[in-house]
């Protein structure tokens, strides 16, 4: 008995969160895949969410604090948010119109999962390159050195290496904020 | 080391309040130490680590579900007086057991879920609403060296975190397939997210000026005195002063109370998101309501009320974290105080006082707080930054109120 | 001085002002109003008034003043009295009432069986504290319950209660005066039949002789 | 849950009461939004019938006297006033001057209360918690103590009977009366510098449920509702009933018709009662309270028909009532101020918000008793 709590006790436990960073992961995985699967548009959102939260908690995991609380207030904070107040917003009926050309095609469920699968395949091969073949994956970085850098490391990058681009963006996004506005407006008016 | 010589150090910690909080956690774990040499092993340090973490996290909880309680009792009291009524008092000396008896009346309620329900999420809300609350406090500085997780990007954490209530005030308006409580949950939406703005925006001056995002850095650098008595808080700058108010407000707003309490404005939404919630769950969310306040109110004295420092140099003597708790017993006494004044906002009026007033007027703060940091935080600089937000104030309070609303241009007429 | 908030400035003083004055409203007239209930009574005014009572001067079975006119019994509005009234062992009337009830689950004290009672008997009680478990049977009164003293009408209600007195002295006086002035007019009458008698008698023999 | 209009925009559908924490009582709003914009709304009443005016029918003339208590709880006396005048009316009889002093009092008294009551009730719905309402109750229940003095009763009060009232006014009751109502200028200060100022209050009020002077007149509206719209209409000055023209009073009146000119009207209107109430108190005379000419018992009016009406705190209270001559009314009719003022409701609110829907309902000042009676 003593024998066996002492192995316990002298597990690796400090290297928990080598292998812990699993749950989220797996957490992610689900969440996605619910929200592609599930039938309730609410709940495939929630979901949604919860993967979303996942994924921040993988990037603090990782010791990239910044981004994981980023990755939580801009995407559960607002953009899904933003998708709920979506589908509440858009009236029910709209949704199940039938007016798709494709449905009456004899292959269409096959040409859709095809090409689906072509995308995800797409998307894996690219993403797994660029951790692959990308520097950054071969310099190894000890995460408590990450998590103390970022922030100022990101403002004087943001504010000093990538000013233009930045600048660019907002007014993009600026442009395309009172874009919406007028759409918005001129359909009250009709 | 021994069993006597820990009690021994009982009283040596209690000679010193100031660092109270502190000895007394190093002593849990050199009891939890103690208790190992007498099964005859050598702790190891993940297991003080994680002893570490557990008191921290039941100190926090349970002082935060005790002032939950206490405001509970406290508040009706306070809204009973200025109402001119007495309050609880009948539960207890002065009705201080009040909550004793609301928690076992909550416990022992049935627990109600409405035939048509998405019954997992409408489980799933209360629980969703209480986790970040909770996790809310342990980025506050209590006191001296006090604090839980002490996050180089904290503030960030905190709004993040904070994001988890709009999705559980969500889940239970959407779950609860009641009119009012969609409504309820609409409302509520929208106004934490146009409110989430000019409270970020508020907290970034903050962090401009101070040069950081950790709470503990913004406390830092809050510390000392000018002229030896006048302390160098940031709510004591024309800016600071404009941007603790703006935070107050989101604040208010951030946790749906009077005057924005709209989500579950009971004249027109009987409750809200909380209509279809009873029992158990009611208690959760009122709980998560009620810790979420202090914890975005804890923030708010980290950020412009000095944290843990002392209102003036003598008054040092009292330790650093009772310093904090008084600040937040201030402003949830506050709180209430605003609660028993006002009325609520319409739900476009909102918006507005939201977009038209408070985001220009947070930009106008940024604009003043810069002014303030360049102009060598002199008289000039006090000058300058005043008049930054002096001028949108008026400006802005003309043209999106006055000029539409005013008792003065009234006129009534009288016939004999 | 009006600056944009300077309405929710004032207000917040004035709030804060109720807020303390509440400590130091010493003597619960100005602003802290309310009454402990159970601790502390509530001083009814002299005309407060809730629920009807039969009045009674001295014995409770001789005394009562009610005789079973069932006046109020028409008048009351809500129709809350049940009234009965009483006979002898040989199945005559009496001038009171065998069954009095008053459903005060149904009486809304609205005073109108007291004035248009033409024999002072029922009088408005200030008692409160009547509720009960029991929804039926404990809300209706009997006339045992109703009964309370003249003593007890001039306890809660002295003004009204002196002009009742005053009122039925007088009628007693006037009824007493009248009975005075019938039984002299009747002694007068009788003494006038007898000196008529007297005076036939005499002159009887007169016409006889 | 939803349902789509011919236009295609979302509607939504919600039944505000009878049970909801601001109808004031059992009233009922079918109302169909937009978001969060009225694009309906459909009152419903009915909840709180309790057969009154049939009820009447069958009891004697005075029997029903208490009964119109209960029409407008928060102002039982003025009702009182109402019938008896209308009896009065009927019959032809007399009121003893001292009678219609202490009918003017207790009835400016009682608008008084009213209207603080309001103030109180109005900032309730606009979701203020309770402080006002708190403090207006405290004055209310300060005049509410007064009338127990008086009736016997706070509220029930009973008070009036034909050709006068019911009790002479207790020793002390004038001199309390008068020291109370002195202090009252100061509380409606308080109250004006809460709540007047207020920039939510205002633009919660300001420009909400405008009703024009004209639409006012067709809807029937009466009393303070009529008076915000700009409408110079007082039943007190163009009836002159009682001793109304002996005393000097203004009837304030509103230029915009917004809910903040109802609001503000009210506060207006007490300042007005209190400058009668002063009068009344200085001029009230010795004298009978009750024509003696009038039983209680038995009284039988002749036969005929009468619309007696007062300027109530709510507006226009009428009793319309036919006599056969015999013990019972033939007809009893009421023309409650709170259901006529209530009919122009929809007109009020289509197109503001769903909270301005219980500020404009607040601001019109029913009292569920009279409008369902």
């Amino acid at each position: 008995m003593h024998e066996l709590f002492q192995k316990i006790i002298a597990l690796p436990w400090d290297q928990a969160p080598q292998w812990l960073f699993l749950i989220p992961a797996f957490v992610m995985l689900m969440g996605a895949a619910a929200a592609v699967m599930l039938r309730n548009l609410i709940h495939c959102a929630l979901c949604l969410t919860l993967s979303f939260i996942a994924l921040g908690v993988l990037f603090m995991a990782l010791g990239a604090e910044f981004v994981g609380f980023v990755q939580l207030l801009v995407y559960v904070g607002a953009v899904a948010m933003l998708i709920l107040f979506a589908i509440l917003l858009t009236p029910a009926g709209e949704v199940a119109a039938s007016n798709n050309p494709l449905r009456n095609f004899k292959f269409s469920r096959a040409f859709a999962a095809a090409g689906g699968a072509t995308v995800a395949l797409l998307v894996l091969v690219s993403l797994l390159g660029a951790i692959f073949f990308s520097p950054h994956a071969r310099a190894v970085v000890p995460p408590a050195q990450a998590a103390i850098a970022p922030v100022k490391a990101i403002g004087e990058n943001l504010l000093n290496h990538t000013l233009l681009p930045l600048q660019a963006t907002a007014i993009l996004l600026t442009a395309a904020l009172i874009g919406a506005a007028l759409l918005a407006k001129e359909e009250k008016k009709s | 080391m021994n069993f006597i010589d820990l009690l021994k150090r009982i009283p040596e910690i209690c000679k010193t309040p100031e660092t109270l909080p502190l000895e007394g956690k190093k002593l849990i774990l050199d009891f939890v130490t103690w208790l190992g040499s007498l099964v005859g092993i050598a702790v190891p340090p993940w297991v003080l680590t994680l002893v570490n973490i557990l008191v921290v996290i039941v100190a926090i909880i349970a002082v935060f579900l005790i002032m939950f309680a206490l405001m509970s009792v406290w508040e009706r009291k306070i809204l009973a007086r200025a109402q001119n009524r007495y309050g609880p008092n009948r539960v207890g000396p002065w009705g201080l057991f009040q909550p004793v008896a609301d928690g076992i009346k909550m416990l022992t309620k049935e627990d109600i879920v409405p035939r048509n329900a998405d019954k997992v999420v409408h489980f799933i809300a209360p629980i969703v609403m209480l986790v970040p609350a909770l996790i809310l406090p342990v980025l506050l500085p209590y006191g001296r060296g006090m604090v839980a997780i002490d996050l180089s990007v904290g503030i960030l954490f905190f709004f993040a975190v904070g994001a988890g209530s709009e999705v559980a005030i969500f889940l239970a308006g959407w779950s609860s397939r009641n009119k009012y409580s969609i409504l309820g949950a609409m409302r509520a939406i929208a106004q934490m997210i146009s409110y989430e703005l000019p409270l970020v925006m508020s907290a970034v001056i903050v962090a401009l000026v101070a040069g950081t995002l950790s709470p503990t850095g913004i406390v830092e650098a809050q510390g000392g005195y000018q002229f030896g008595f006048f302390p160098n808080w940031f709510v004591f700058t024309p800016w600071g002063f404009v941007a603790c108010v703006l935070f107050y407000f989101s604040a208010l707003a951030e946790s749906n109370r009077s005057p924005f309490d709209l989500p579950e404005g009971e004249s027109e939404l009987v409750a809200g998101h909380l209509t279809e919630y009873s029992g158990f769950k009611y208690a959760l969310f009122f709980m998560a309501e009620y810790v979420g306040m202090f914890a975005i109110n804890g923030l708010l004295v980290t950020l412009f009320l000095g944290g843990y420092q002392a209102p003036l140099p003598f008054l040092t003597f009292i330790p650093s974290w009772c310093w904090f708790f008084i600040k937040l017993a201030f402003l949830a006494f506050s709180l209430v105080w605003v609660r028993a004044t006002m009325p609520r906002f319409r739900i476009d009026q909102m918006m507005q006082f939201a977009w038209k007033f408070m985001l220009p007027m947070s930009f106008a703060a940024l604009f003043s707080a810069a002014a303030w940091h360049y102009a060598g935080r002199g008289l000039l600089g006090w000058g300058i930054s005043a008049v930054l937000v002096a001028i949108p104030y008026f400006a802005l309070g003309y043209f999106c109120f006055t000029r539409h609303h005013s008792a003065d241009n009234r006129r009534y007429l009288f016939s004999e | 001085m009006n600056f944009p908030g300077s309405g929710i400035f004032k207000g917040m003083v004035v709030s804060a002002i109720n807020l303390f004055g509440s400590y130091f409203d010493r003597a619960h007239a100005k602003r802290l109003i309310t009454e402990q209930y159970p601790e502390e009574r509530p001083t009814l005014p002299e005309a407060s008034r809730s629920f009807p009572f039969l009045v009674f001067d001295g014995d409770p079975e001789k005394g009562i003043r009610c005789v079973a006119c069932k006046i109020c019994e028409k008048e009351c509005p809500p129709q809350c009295i049940l009234i009965e009234q009483d006979r002898d062992e040989n199945g005559k009337l009496l001038r009171r009432p065998k069954v009095f009830n008053i459903d005060i689950s149904v009486c809304m004290g609205c005073q109108i069986c007291v004035e248009s009672c033409p024999f002072e008997s029922i009088r408005m009680d200030n008692i409160y504290e009547v509720s009960s478990y029991d929804r039926f049977d404990s809300l209706v009164l009997p006339k045992e319950k109703l009964l309370k003293s003249n003593e007890y009408y001039h306890s809660i209600h002295p003004t009204e209660a002196a002009e009742t007195d005053a009122r039925i002295e007088a009628a007693r006086l006037k009824k007493e005066a009248a009975a005075k002035a019938a039984a002299q007019k009747m002694a007068a009458a009788k003494a006038a039949a007898e000196a008529k008698a007297a005076a036939e008698q005499s002159s009887q023999p007169e016409s006889q002789a | 849950m939803t349902e789509a209009d011919g236009a295609g925009a979302q509607t939504l559908d919600v039944s505000l009461g009878p049970q909801h924490p601001s109808t004031h009582g059992v009233f009922r709003m079918n109302v169909r939004m937009d978001g969060e914009t009225v694009v309906k709304l459909q009152p419903v009443f009915g909840y709180l019938h309790r057969n009154h005016e049939k009820l009447a029918e069958g009891k004697s003339w005075l029997g029903s006297m208490p009964f119109t208590d209960r029409l407008d709880y928060i102002c039982p006396i003025t009702n009182n006033w109402g019938y008896a005048l209308a009896v009065e009316k009927l019959a032809g009889i007399e009121v003893p001057d001292r009678a219609e002093y202490i009918r003017v009092i207790v009835g400016e008294m009682t608008r008084i209360q009213n209207h603080t009551a309001f103030l109180g009730f109005i900032l309730g719905d606009m979701g203020a918690w309770g402080s006002a309402l708190m403090y207006a109750f405290r004055e209310r229940e300060k005049i509410l103590d007064l009338f127990e003095g008086l009736t016997g009763a706070r509220m029930m009060a009973n008070y009036m009977r034909f050709g006068g009232v019911r009790c002479d006014l207790p020793a002390g009751w004038l001199e309390k009366a008068r020291a109370y109502i002195e202090t009252y200028p100061a509380f409606l200060d308080e109250m004006e510098k809460f709540l007047t100022g207020n920039e939510i209050l205002l633009s919660r009020l300001q420009g909400v449920g405008v009703m024009s002077a004209e639409r006012a007149i067709n809807g029937g509206l009466s009393g303070p509702v009529l008076r915000a719209s700009g409408v110079d209409y007082d039943i007190r000055k163009v009836d002159g009933y009682g001793v109304y023209p002996r005393l000097k009073f203004r009837v304030p009146r509103g230029t915009v018709g917004d809910c903040f000119d109802r609001f503000m009207l009210r506060i207006l209107e007490i300042r007005e009662s209190i400058q009668i109430l002063q009068q009344a108190f200085a001029q009230i005379p010795q004298g009978p309270i009750l024509n003696p000419a009038v039983k209680t018992r038995g009284f039988k009016p002749p036969v005929g028909e009468a619309y007696g009406r007062i300027e109530g705190p709510k507006g226009e209270l009428g009793f319309h009532l036919v006599s056969d001559g015999g013990e019972k009314p033939y007809r009893y009719h009421i023309r409650p101020p709170s259901l006529i003022n209530l009919t122009l409701l929809e007109e009020m609110c289509v197109g503001t918000k769903i909270a301005d829907v219980m500020v404009i309902l607040g601001s019109i000042d029913i009292v569920l008793g009279e409008v369902d009676r």
